[in-house]
């Protein structure tokens, strides 16, 4: 149908978008405001209570808050960014047994919700 | 004019002993026990304004959290039980707890004083709507607590209302409080009725009635003809939830449209039952503050007059989007539009009225002149509702909650403030702060714009009432969040009139008999008045007595009335000329027996249908009780 | 300020058994707001009755002889009422209490044969909104009926003791005006719910 | 590429559920009107405005001046008896007729012109309001049913649309401002409206008649496309559900299938044909979850499985206890049903 095209026609500016954001001088180079509108747009919020996303109150998750300091990720990960942005990419890879669906997240959408989850202190 | 004069007129010299003897005939009994049997009209009255103001202030509470959770999109202080709770409980307060019943509070204190007699016609019926009211009150608001509060609307749709959509005892609790609130009320207008055409100072004729008066007149009317209606649908609606009737059933041949239509032929008067005492006491006002009569006397009482019997013939337009037939709906727009010629008159008589006079502008001239901005936006804004298909855009949004919050904040709590600063004086003997009076009215005026106002674009932008929540991409944050700081800043304006009362109950100024110089007979007894209202009942020679013995230095009485007992004049209907003199009870407590045995029967039917029985019986021997005659038989 | 007297009440009645009296004001004020009840439940019957296919559901007309002896039988009652009330207009105590006497019996004669012929009704309230309207106008008029011989009982009670009066008789003319407004109650309902069914499937 | 227009449309893009409608606000809004009623409404209101600004000043300015009359002068300078009723007569008498009496005659010839009859064949909708969600069904000539879906209304743009509303259980109501004003769904009743869309584009509707816990939650997306988009999408919607095409979808269709989820909801093509919830035929079609409240991505259909009385209380959609394995198997399962 339709759908796919849509979403792929939207997703494209972002890559774009990315672009220009080479320079940010961050641990990071993910732009963690973009990030903010990425969680909100995969629905991270519907299974995670995540601090400053609105309506991000789900209970099936963990709540992510203060998740930069947690030591592991989804209890099998070192807390690294690179770590993470796998986690949010390939769940099912790295944990067979996890809940947590494949959202098909983009490396530079999956970059700036890492580069955003981090602020979360 | 046809009195019956005396031989030829005498000057009177009260002697303290009979003035002392009249007190203790009329006077309350005090304490704890002498409260449940008090039945003079200003006790009863200030109960009614004073429980009034109690639930307003709750139900405001109600609105402000459901204010601060709009504050902002994906909110999540109330979820929505509570909110649907919530905003059912503060429309059904705010109508039927608050605006009706301390109208009719103003109107038991004022209107006895201002037609110059010493209570009301029934005084122990009078006592007992105070505590149907009051018990109704309590236990509506006891079920917020319980948390199982009505929680369908305050016009409770049915199939909505109904069992299978709303079980437990929320909407039951809602349709039996109705009940409550319906009897006190027409209590209420009984009493008004009947005091206000029979017991008149003699000379009061009707063309020289108060526009108080004439206003409490027409309000007591609309109450005794639109009320019936809700009677008969709440009933129906309880017998459907209790003992499984079918009346708004569709799959067995009942109708749900049968209840809007009766809810709504009593629903919209009903608005117009609590603008049109509004009504008048910016007339009294207006009068009192230009210190001259007001123009268009005639023209005034025919727009009240006139604006009660069209509010009987809209009620359609609250069910333009039901899919009724498009040209019988047409009638109700034209009906719904005529209302703007009576309101255009009243308005243009008051600035007329207004026009060249030497102003004073105290506290409750300015929640006046605040009620012109606001109700001729909202009365605008009413004309737009009545076309069909404007209406079909912004029915049931929130252009329609800015509509309803300015005509009945504007129309009818504006002047109410006004009018509690203006008799205040009256009523407590002291003197409101002024200054104190003008911040109020500034805060809550521009509070009251900056909360509703914005409401009007929220609606046509498409934000339908009744939301506990909505999503930030709507773009109605901003907007929602300005409504909810004006809300605050209204309420700080409405806190400052409260403590300002409260104050001014020990610390006011002393008032005096007329601190306004107001032209009638309530300001003619001392402040606030003795337990008999006049030691004298005056006699009436134009609208405007007291302005009238200032210029000649004298005034005239009725004398003849017997000191040891309760007795007040009964005059005729049109001219008020003396024919009788009634002989009226005094304090009991079989009018509050009678209440709880009422609210025994129309709370327990909720729980069981027995309690009908048990009620009826109650209720008949208390009557019983409270009529039966006790010896020794009056024989003069 | 001088105060004049102006108007000497002493001399009048502190008795008013008519007009004048607040209480004969009340009884009609209570009588215009049970008469816009009984309205809104005529237009209640009628609106149902509108928008049903078969009116009633059943298609059977309601039988209509023991109604309309109900009929005559509390207009019957009404003029024993007027009777009395006369009779203590001329101060005849004796012709006050037997009247009220003979009404009470002839209401609570209605209410038995009203009660037979609740017990018949071959629907129940819960089956159809036909069932329901015309159980709440019955049981309504049923309360009425009550209320009125429960409440002239009480009338009846005073009289015989000797209480009412030429001039101390307010009480029994609001029970009059009262009890009038009862039986009148009945005709609309009697039409509606006995004889509107006939025009329907007739 | 301009600066500009890439963070905006990264804006689109986050903004959750607007991604999916036409702009970034406006898409419920009877002040931005995109089809002919709600022009027509439009067209009555602007005007209105203005005239009814105008009276308020005139009122206010009036009342302004006369009590600040006297102020200035020091003396009481009070109108004529005469003049007073002049001014009463003018302004509260034919003030109110000259304002009030076009006002309702346009009104009426605007009412007529949107009650207007359709034409025959005219494509036929029907909208069934749910607790809280809307069916929909597209009707053939005859009134049979050629199409079920749920939440998201397909019309071709510049067609007046027939929709017949219906409710099977307490009164909602119909409403999408950009195109058209409400109408109630009663029950026991049908009550017709027609739409049509000027320019294509996704409006939002919301149910405008409270209705009880989840009213607030209650919208849907009305999408007004090219004729031959909308045939394409019709046709589509007309298809049983497609087959699974790998094992993990084989997987899911057999946990909806003897987990709970096929007792209320139907997937035309399989044995699943509950009628309590919205259809699924298509679901991976549709543009949202649960009557427009989340955006349908794969996240928000895992949460709104688990967890659906989270994200909107009151619902009557029962949380499923599923093994992640068989979660995962079901998202991928209904996420294949364009």
């Amino acid at each position: 149908m339709t759908t796919k095209p849509a979403f792929s026609v939207l997703l494209m500016p972002l890559f774009f978008a990315v672009g220009c954001n080479e320079s940010e001088v961050m641990s990071l180079p993910g732009d963690p405001a973009k990030g903010k509108m990425a969680i909100a747009a995969y629905g991270c919020g519907s299974c995670h209570a995540i601090p400053g996303i609105l309506g991000a109150n789900g209970r099936t998750g963990p709540p992510l808050e203060r998740i930069a300091e947690r030591t592991y990720l989804a209890g099998v990960l070192p807390n690294t960014p690179e770590q993470m942005m796998r986690w949010i990419r390939i769940p099912e890879a790295i944990d067979p047994l996890t809940a947590m669906p494949n959202m098909d997240v983009s490396v530079n959408d999956a970059r700036d919700i890492t580069a955003y989850l981090y602020t979360l202190k | 004019m046809t009195l019956h004069k005396a031989a030829e007129q005498r000057d009177i010299i009260d002697s303290p002993e009979e003035t002392a003897h009249l007190a203790r005939t009329w006077y309350s009994p005090r304490g704890f026990p002498g409260w449940f049997t008090q039945v003079n009209q200003r006790m009863i009255g200030k109960r009614f304004i004073i429980t009034a103001f109690i639930f307003f202030l709750l139900a405001g509470i109600l609105g402000l959290l459901m204010r601060l959770q709009l504050a902002a999109p994906e909110q999540q202080l109330l979820g929505p039980e509570l909110y649907n709770q919530f905003f059912t409980m503060h429309g059904t307060v705010m109508m039927f707890f608050f605006a009706i019943p301390v109208m009719e509070g103003v109107a038991i204190y004022i209107v006895p004083l201002m037609v110059g007699t010493r209570d009301m016609a029934f005084p122990r019926l009078n006592a007992f709507g105070y505590y149907v009211y009051l018990i109704g009150g309590i236990v509506l608001f006891g079920s917020l607590l319980l948390g199982m509060a009505p929680n369908a609307g305050w016009f409770n749709y049915v199939p909505l209302a109904g069992k299978l959509y709303s079980p437990g005892y929320g909407v039951d609790v809602w349709t039996t409080m109705i009940t409550f609130i319906e009897v006190s009320a027409l209590t209420a207008a009984v009493e008004l009725i009947v005091t206000i055409l029979r017991m008149r100072a003699p000379g009061m004729s009707l063309n020289r009635m108060p526009l108080f008066v004439w206003a409490a007149l027409v309000m007591s009317f609309m109450i005794v003809f639109a009320m019936p209606a809700v009677i008969v649908s709440s009933t129906l609606l309880i017998l459907d939830r209790l003992v499984d009737t079918q009346f708004f059933i569709v799959e067995s041949g009942g109708e749900p449209l049968l209840w809007q239509h009766l809810f709504w032929y009593f629903g919209h008067p009903e608005v117009y039952i609590i603008l049109v005492p509004a009504l008048g006491m910016i007339s009294t006002i207006i009068i009192t503050f230009t210190g001259r009569p007001i123009f268009g006397y005639t023209a005034l009482v025919l727009s009240v007059v006139a604006i009660g019997f069209v509010s009987f013939g809209l009620w359609v337009h609250h069910m333009f989007t039901t899919g009724l037939p498009q040209l019988g709906m047409s009638f109700f727009t034209a009906a719904s539009a005529m209302i703007a010629i009576p309101s255009g008159v009243q308005i243009f008589c008051w600035i007329a009225s207004l026009w060249g006079a030497k102003i004073r502008f105290h506290t409750p001239m300015l929640w006046v002149l605040g009620f012109f901005a606001i109700f001729v936006i909202g009365g605008l804004t009413g004309v737009m509702v009545a076309s069909i298909p404007f209406d079909t855009q912004v029915h049931d949004t929130f252009f329609v909650v800015a509509h309803f919050h300015y005509v009945l904040i504007g129309g009818a709590v504006f002047p109410l403030i006004g009018a509690v600063y203006y008799w205040w004086p009256k009523i407590i003997g002291r003197m409101m702060n002024e200054t104190a009076g003008k911040w109020s009215f500034w805060l809550a005026f521009i509070g009251f714009n900056i909360t509703f106002f914005p409401m009007h674009q929220l609606g046509l932008e498409g934000m339908p009432r009744r939301i506990y929540t909505y999503a930030d991409e709507m773009g109605w944050g901003d907007l929602n969040m300005l409504a909810t700081i004006g809300a605050l800043v209204l309420a700080v304006g409405f806190g400052i009139t409260l403590v300002n009362a409260i104050w001014s109950v020990s610390r006011g100024r002393p008032a005096g008999t007329n601190p306004w110089n107001a032209p009638t007979l309530e300001w003619a007894t001392e402040s606030p008045p003795a337990s008999y209202n006049f030691r004298h009942i005056p006699v009436v020679e134009s609208r405007w007595p007291l302005w009238d013995w200032q210029r000649q230095d004298e005034r005239r009485v009725v004398t003849g009335l017997r000191n040891d007992r309760r007795e007040v004049v009964l005059t005729s209907v049109l001219d008020a000329s003396p024919v009788g003199v009634q002989v009226l009870p005094g304090p009991s407590i079989w009018p509050f027996a009678s209440a709880v045995a009422a609210s025994t029967g129309f709370i327990g039917i909720i729980f069981h249908p027995i309690f009908f029985v048990i009620g009826f019986f109650l209720v008949f021997f208390s009557l019983v009780a409270w009529f039966w005659p006790r010896r020794p038989w009056r024989n003069d | 300020m001088r105060v004049l007297e102006a108007v000497d009440v002493s001399g009048m009645s502190r008795f008013n058994p008519d007009r004048r009296a607040p209480l004969w004001w009340g009884i009609l004020g209570l009588i215009t707001i049970e008469s816009a009840v009984v309205l809104t439940f005529c237009v209640s019957y009628l609106y149902l009755a509108a928008y049903a296919e078969t009116w009633p559901p059943t298609g059977k007309v309601p039988p209509i002889l023991w109604p309309s002896i109900n009929l005559g039988l509390l207009l019957l009652s009404s003029f024993t009422m007027y009777l009395a009330g006369q009779g203590i207009n001329r101060g005849d105590k004796r012709v006050l209490a037997i009247g009220v006497t003979t009404s009470v019996l002839l209401a609570t004669v209605v209410l038995v044969l009203r009660s037979l012929e609740l017990m018949a009704y071959e629907f129940s309230w819960k089956d159809h909104a036909y069932g329901s309207i015309v159980w709440a106008i019955s049981v309504f008029h049923y309360v009425h009926v009550t209320s009125i011989v429960v409440g002239s009982a009480v009338v009846a009670i005073l009289a015989w003791r000797g209480y009412f009066t030429r001039e101390r008789q307010i009480g029994v003319v609001v029970d009059t005006n009262y009890w009038y407004f009862v039986c009148i109650a009945w005709i609309p309902f009697y039409l509606l719910l006995y004889w509107v069914p006939r025009l329907y499937v007739g | 590429m301009i600066p500009g227009t890439r963070s905006r449309a990264i804006v689109i893009l986050g903004a959750g559920i607007a991604t999916l409608l036409s702009g970034c606000s406006g898409s419920q809004s009877a002040l931005n009107p995109a089809g002919s009623a709600a022009d027509l409404i439009a067209r009555l209101w602007w005007p209105t405005l203005v005239v009814a600004s105008l009276v308020t000043m005139l009122v206010l300015a009036l009342l302004l001046v006369a009590i600040f009359r006297a102020h200035k002068k020091g003396a009481a300078l009070p109108l004529s008896a005469r003049q007073s009723r002049n001014l009463v007569i003018a302004c509260g008498i034919i003030l109110p007729l000259a304002a009030t009496i076009p006002f309702a005659l346009s009104s009426f010839s605007i009412g007529r012109e949107i009650d207007a009859p359709l034409p025959d064949g005219a494509l036929t909708v029907e909208v069934v309001g749910k607790l809280w969600w809307w069916e929909v069904h597209y009707l053939d000539e005859t009134g049979g049913r050629i199409a079920t879906t749920a939440n998201e209304i397909h019309i071709p743009v510049n067609e007046p649309v027939r929709f017949l509303l219906k409710s099977d259980n307490v009164i909602h109501s119909f409403w999408v401002p950009n195109l058209q004003g409400k109408t109630d769904m009663m029950p026991g009743r049908t009550n017709v409206t027609s739409v049509t869309a000027n320019q294509p584009g996704i409006y939002r509707g919301q149910c405008a008649e409270y209705c009880g816990t989840q009213h607030a939650l209650m919208a849907f997306l009305l999408v007004a496309e090219e004729p031959e988009a909308f045939e394409a999408w019709l046709e589509g919607q007309r298809q049983p559900a497609m087959e699974p095409a790998t094992a993990q979808e084989m997987l899911g269709r057999e946990v909806f299938l003897n987990e709970d989820c096929a007792d209320c909801h139907a997937i035309r093509g399989t044995s699943a044909e509950g009628q309590d919830g919205p259809d699924l035929t298509h679901i991976a079609s549709r543009r949202t979850l649960a009557a427009a409240t989340t955006p349908n991505r794969i996240g928000h259909l895992g949460g709104w499985i688990t967890d659906p009385q989270h994200i909107k209380p009151g619902n009557q959609m029962p949380s499923t206890e599923l093994s992640p394995a068989n979660l995962q198997a079901l998202l991928s399962y209904l996420g294949s049903l364009e």
